[in-house]
């Protein structure tokens, strides 16, 4: 048991899973010797040798197919994309293939295959470098996306990933990945795919976020805790397949929802999450579900990025709204 | 054969048996390409252009979906598939039916597939063959990715990637090669230049003269083939497998072929393929020097090369008729193979169709 | 005035606008010579010479990103993709580029472009020819997205998109293509960008659909007339930017809504809707919004793809769901 | 010059002044390329080696994002931009810093750009640069698209474009590259080879043994120079735009350098770089052969390169005022420029920013 952030956790999955499994390949830019440009495959190089941790050549469309074919050869490889935002070229093959090897083959070949690449705003990059486009990803039949808020879901969310038979992107929230430090315990332990976690009961209204996103929600349950608002904080976790069925349930609860993502609002998840909860819990809705989102704008240059994320205190307005509708 | 004494920059190109039936370069043919296996692969060509053309007339008559046909092409397809060991992948485009069947993919699966079943690409687990790929030249990468898999398990195999000329304007096809060369991937990169990508000539897609040399730009090996002469095909493709093999990296090989007919069932070629120019191709054909050659040998006459195609047919009919009896009209099959443990809401999907099928009293059982 | 299909009327909107403004370079793959796969360039080459309508290399990003130049440079690109199946390698150009520049630049260098393609499924095409992902697209701010669904409006649209100063991504309901004739006025008429149409008024329900499924829309709501409910139906035209002001104007009148798109379901286009209509007209809502769309699956081959499309059947199902709710 | 005199397959590549500053090929220097306008040129090379410095120094001190300097790369970047003409064009990637200056882009500019404002991207309109390009190699086919553009106006002007070693390993640059082959497009693809990608090194990109070679498979020519070498980066350059000018299609050059300095603030390359290897790398310095051949020409003294500093420090830490004094931080901007018409939903998430901020008490204006 250690005391980690997002980073040494990430790090740690990737270590003991690739002792246990000696079909794990990481490939990518910069993960070698350099250990990735945020340090998650820190030391993996010397441990397993160029073989199982390759630097490749620049070229994100390669990584994506070269990886396909590891997959198809037996391998379970674990691809990096440097940034969400060097994520397009890569998507044809996500998209045209990745995601369809086994439908396409009526199962005969099956692509476990873990995708990880840093994602989201907050940290004054430069432009392509704040993206977060998980909605396109959850709107891709065939693959599974996951996204962790904590040291602890990182690893156990990314050791079940690494164990699925179908291929899984993971969206790691870099803006998080050392704001906390927690208990990360060494050796196995997995948390499902799939499964959101209410993180915190409450009785008056939900809030559904995922990524670095959940600590703001926490802090917007603070602020208006004083008011007598009880929040019921819902972790997504797995963007998709989506478990609705939490989600469901605690509007069912409490008739009323927040629903925060830093992704641009136009068709983005919480489009999905409003439209499922229409579906499922029409009749106990109080009031409108409200979205408290990224503008539909591109993500500005640092000088104005902090305006673009969503924070506790936009949370914390939209809580009150909803509310006191 | 040396592959380095066809530097494609020289202008260079492989040709064995030329096109009126006359072995034009005895010592380039390797011992093992006996009078007997070539017997055997024109044999393989002949049964490829009968499937190929009843394939066509399957079309026609509203049987079957699109179909891309791969006349004109046999001895490309043929000639390298035949060089491929029990362990080695291929990894085709959309123009490989006979390499496929050469590597056992049953003719029934290529059909249901093209009949728009993806059944169709549930080849028997001992078949290494990838399925066909409808996006031009991603394939690439799915077979350099396969080919490192052989390298790393060091189960010395190799790769025959398949792609048209078209491909070699992709991106993809790029990082492909420039992977391979990178890694010392065991693989080879088959370029079937078939000089049209759909109506588009093949100096439209690269002002390089040839394709072969766009090997340089990776480190490794180009080689241009007389794409329509199995032996050469053969001959140079042995050699590229052999140098995989031996962990020399890959070969580029660029077979100048010729697209005979349609790019598609749904392609019109004359709107942009003058009818001189195709006539003029005629005496290029694969099979044709084969016939030749092979009646001088005494290994063929021309009742037996009747009863080949009789039999060839009867095949081909069985095949189609047997495709069509075995394709899975059921609903599941839209659901079920998408991950290996389905999603609520996919279930509740499919639940939902079923209910639908009822509604209107068709049978969900197809 | 012609009797036209919607290919004609494309094609003849192209030859008018050509005609009129030199700076339309129409660019793609088979577009010259053949005329297109689907003959929407026909004749075009012979009229404007191969400057103007340009057979390119096979190369998606290539053709995406050689426009991007032409606009730079003072031209104004229409680059066809053959399906929007192979729209993914070109997804790269189109999300951090085609986009992006005037923002980038802060006005200083604009997009004038439109992208043609032809999408959906109903042709019993091979796999990756039955693509409908205008929810990716429609997710990307400074894009916009347009979808006829009449030769009439398509020629409206498109002369307004190629006048338009932005990017604009024309989608070509394939399936349509050749389906219905109608009168087509020859010189220009335009119809604006970013405005849904009442096609048909009523009172019980709203539908919203685009494309190939406006007309199953109006199909069901044929089937259910008899039953005494009147459909108003929209056809939303552009997608992006989303004109919700006429669809929440008809949602305040009818109470309830049916959304219908052949896309994928989940974070497709009508979970946005859905989640504007919950914010906008929360209180008018009468029933849950019912949507019927596409399933969450690759779309089959075709021995299977008719059960994929939803059609005027489901959709009246569904509409009497929404009414006897 | 003869471009065609340097075949890269034959290893050869152009230098002229070598790193102890000695011309070793007067016959190939350009008449125009005069003492006066080395000087010129070293003189810029100076501003852009202290502009890079003090872009450094703000960094540290908070004042700026991160930053990719140019470190080692000044007579690539100054060498090849020098050779063009009013109406050509620039199209950056973004270690360009000194390329773009000497074209025109205010210090100021691309200090606001790093320092995290778009508004460091609004060139004046006289500027004919394109701005800085974050994904790698992705601008090159916009400089294909520009300089097809010039080619269809026939304004005769043609458009230069960068991008680094790593670049040469993507499909778009392929893609590129084939598209000016086939399209004969008047633009010069300029490789600043500077041995890394991030921490990847150049051999690690390719198994080709010079990039230059990769024209080869694009049918048009390649060449290799020097790229620390000031004369011979800016004599092959108006070797290539003369070609392009001349209606002759485009040239691919690789100027072999090294990144002196990080990839960016961001990175510690003393994770991958032997320090060894960068020592061994300060001779070859291009500023400092050019000082050497600079005083014994009797152009530049220890006094003169003194003032020459001071004067660009003061230069630099002006602009760097000024930038900061410039820059917008009115919220209104994130929403102003996506569209010549702003949406009606994105107005209203404008005022929502607005009501936002008041009610935090912050003004809207910034
Ligand atoms: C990425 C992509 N773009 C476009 C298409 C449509 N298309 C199918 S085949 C083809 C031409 C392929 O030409 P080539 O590579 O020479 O192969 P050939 O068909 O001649 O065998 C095109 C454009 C596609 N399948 N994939
Ligand atoms: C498509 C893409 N992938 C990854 C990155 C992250 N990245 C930024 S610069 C760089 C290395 C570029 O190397 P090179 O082309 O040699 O240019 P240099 O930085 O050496 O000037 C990488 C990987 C990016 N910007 N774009
Ligand atoms: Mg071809
Ligand atoms: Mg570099």
């Amino acid at each position: 048991m250690a005391n980690l952030n997002m980073v040494e956790a990430i790090n740690l999955a990737l270590r003991e899973e690739m002792a246990r499994d000696e079909t794990i390949i990481i490939l990518g830019e910069d993960v070698g010797q350099l250990g990735g440009v945020f340090r998650v495959t820190d030391g993996l190089q010397a441990e397993f040798g160029p073989e199982r941790v390759v630097d490749t050549p620049l070229a994100e469309a390669g990584i994506m197919g070269a990886a396909l074919g590891l997959a198809l050869g037996g391998f379970k490889p674990v691809p990096e994309i440097q940034f969400m935002g060097f994520l397009p070229p890569a998507l044809d093959q996500l998209i045209c293939h990745v995601s369809r090897y086994r439908n396409r083959t009526r199962g005969r070949h099956t692509m476990p295959m873990v995708v990880r690449l840093p994602y989201g705003a907050g940290i004054h990059a430069p432009e392509h470098h704040s993206e977060s486009t998980e909605a396109i990803l959850a709107h891709i039949p065939g693959l599974k996306v996951v996204i962790p808020s904590t040291p602890y879901d990182a690893k156990g969310l990314l050791i079940s990933a690494l164990r699925d038979p179908d291929p899984v992107i993971f969206l790691e929230p870099k803006r998080i990945y050392r704001a906390v430090r927690e208990e990360v315990p060494s050796g196995e332990y997995v948390i499902a795919l799939g499964q959101a976690k209410v993180i915190r009961t409450g009785e008056t209204v939900t809030a559904v976020a995922w990524g670095s996103m959940v600590r703001e929600v926490i802090r917007a349950a603070d602020l208006v805790a004083s008011q007598g608002i009880s929040v019921e904080v819902i972790d997504l976790r797995t963007i998709s397949p989506m478990d609705d069925e939490t989600i469901v349930a605690s509007i069912r609860k409490t008739g009323r929802g927040v629903i925060v993502h830093e992704a641009c609002r136009t068709c983005g998840l919480a489009a999905e999450i409003i439209a499922r909860i229409n579906e499922k819990a029409f009749l106990s809705l109080a009031a409108p579900l409200e979205r408290v989102t990224g503008f539909d704008t591109i993500v500005p240059l640092l000088k104005l990025e902090d305006h673009y994320l969503p924070d506790a205190f936009r949370i914390s307005r939209a809580i009150q709204k909803v509310v006191y509708y | 054969m040396n592959l380095a004494d066809f530097d494609p920059l020289s202008g260079k190109r492989c040709e064995i048996l030329d096109h009126q039936g006359v072995i034009v370069a005895q010592e380039l043919r390797p011992p093992g390409l006996t009078d007997e296996l070539v017997l055997e692969l024109y044999d393989r060509m002949v049964m490829l252009r009968v499937a190929d053309q009843q394939a066509l007339t399957l079309q026609r008559a509203g049987r079957m979906g699109t179909y891309a046909p791969t006349l004109g092409q046999e001895a490309a397809n043929i000639g390298s598939a035949a060089v491929l060991q029990p362990g080695d992948w291929l990894v085709p485009s959309f123009r490989e039916t006979g390499a496929m069947l050469l590597r056992g993919v049953p003719i029934k699966l290529i059909y249901m597939y093209w009949m728009g079943s993806e059944w169709g690409s549930h080849y028997p687990s001992e078949v290494k063959v990838l399925p066909i790929c409808a996006p031009v030249s991603t394939q690439t990468l799915h077979g350099v990715g396969l080919a490192w898999a052989g390298k790393l398990k060091q189960d010395h195999t190799m790769t025959l990637i398949y792609f048209g000329d078209g491909a070699t304007s992709k991106g993809d096809f790029h990082e492909a090669m420039n992977f391979a060369g990178v890694f010392t991937i065991p693989c080879v990169f088959f370029c079937q230049n078939n000089q049209y990508s759909i109506s588009v000539p093949r100096r439209v897609q690269t002002a390089a003269a040839s394709l072969a040399q766009k090997a340089v730009a990776y480190g490794f090996p180009g080689i241009m083939v007389d794409g329509n002469d199995l032996l050469a095909v053969y001959t140079v493709t042995a050699a590229a497998a052999a140098r995989a093999r031996a962990g020399e990296g890959p070969t580029l090989i660029e077979a100048q072929t010729y697209r005979l007919g349609p790019h598609t069932t749904a392609d019109d070629p004359s709107r942009y393929r003058p009818l001189e120019e195709l006539k003029a191709q005629e005496p290029y054909d694969p099979l044709r020097r084969l016939r030749i050659y092979l009646t001088q040998q005494g290994l063929i006459t021309e009742d037996s090369e009747q009863d080949r195609v009789v039999k060839y047919e009867g095949m081909a009919k069985d095949a189609a008729r047997e495709a069509e009896a075995a394709i899975s009209l059921n609903p599941d099959d839209i659901f079920d193979y998408h991950y290996a443990q389905m999603p609520p809401y996919v279930a509740f999907q499919k639940e939902y169709l079923h209910r639908i099928l009822a509604a209107r009293g068709e049978s969900a059982g197809g």
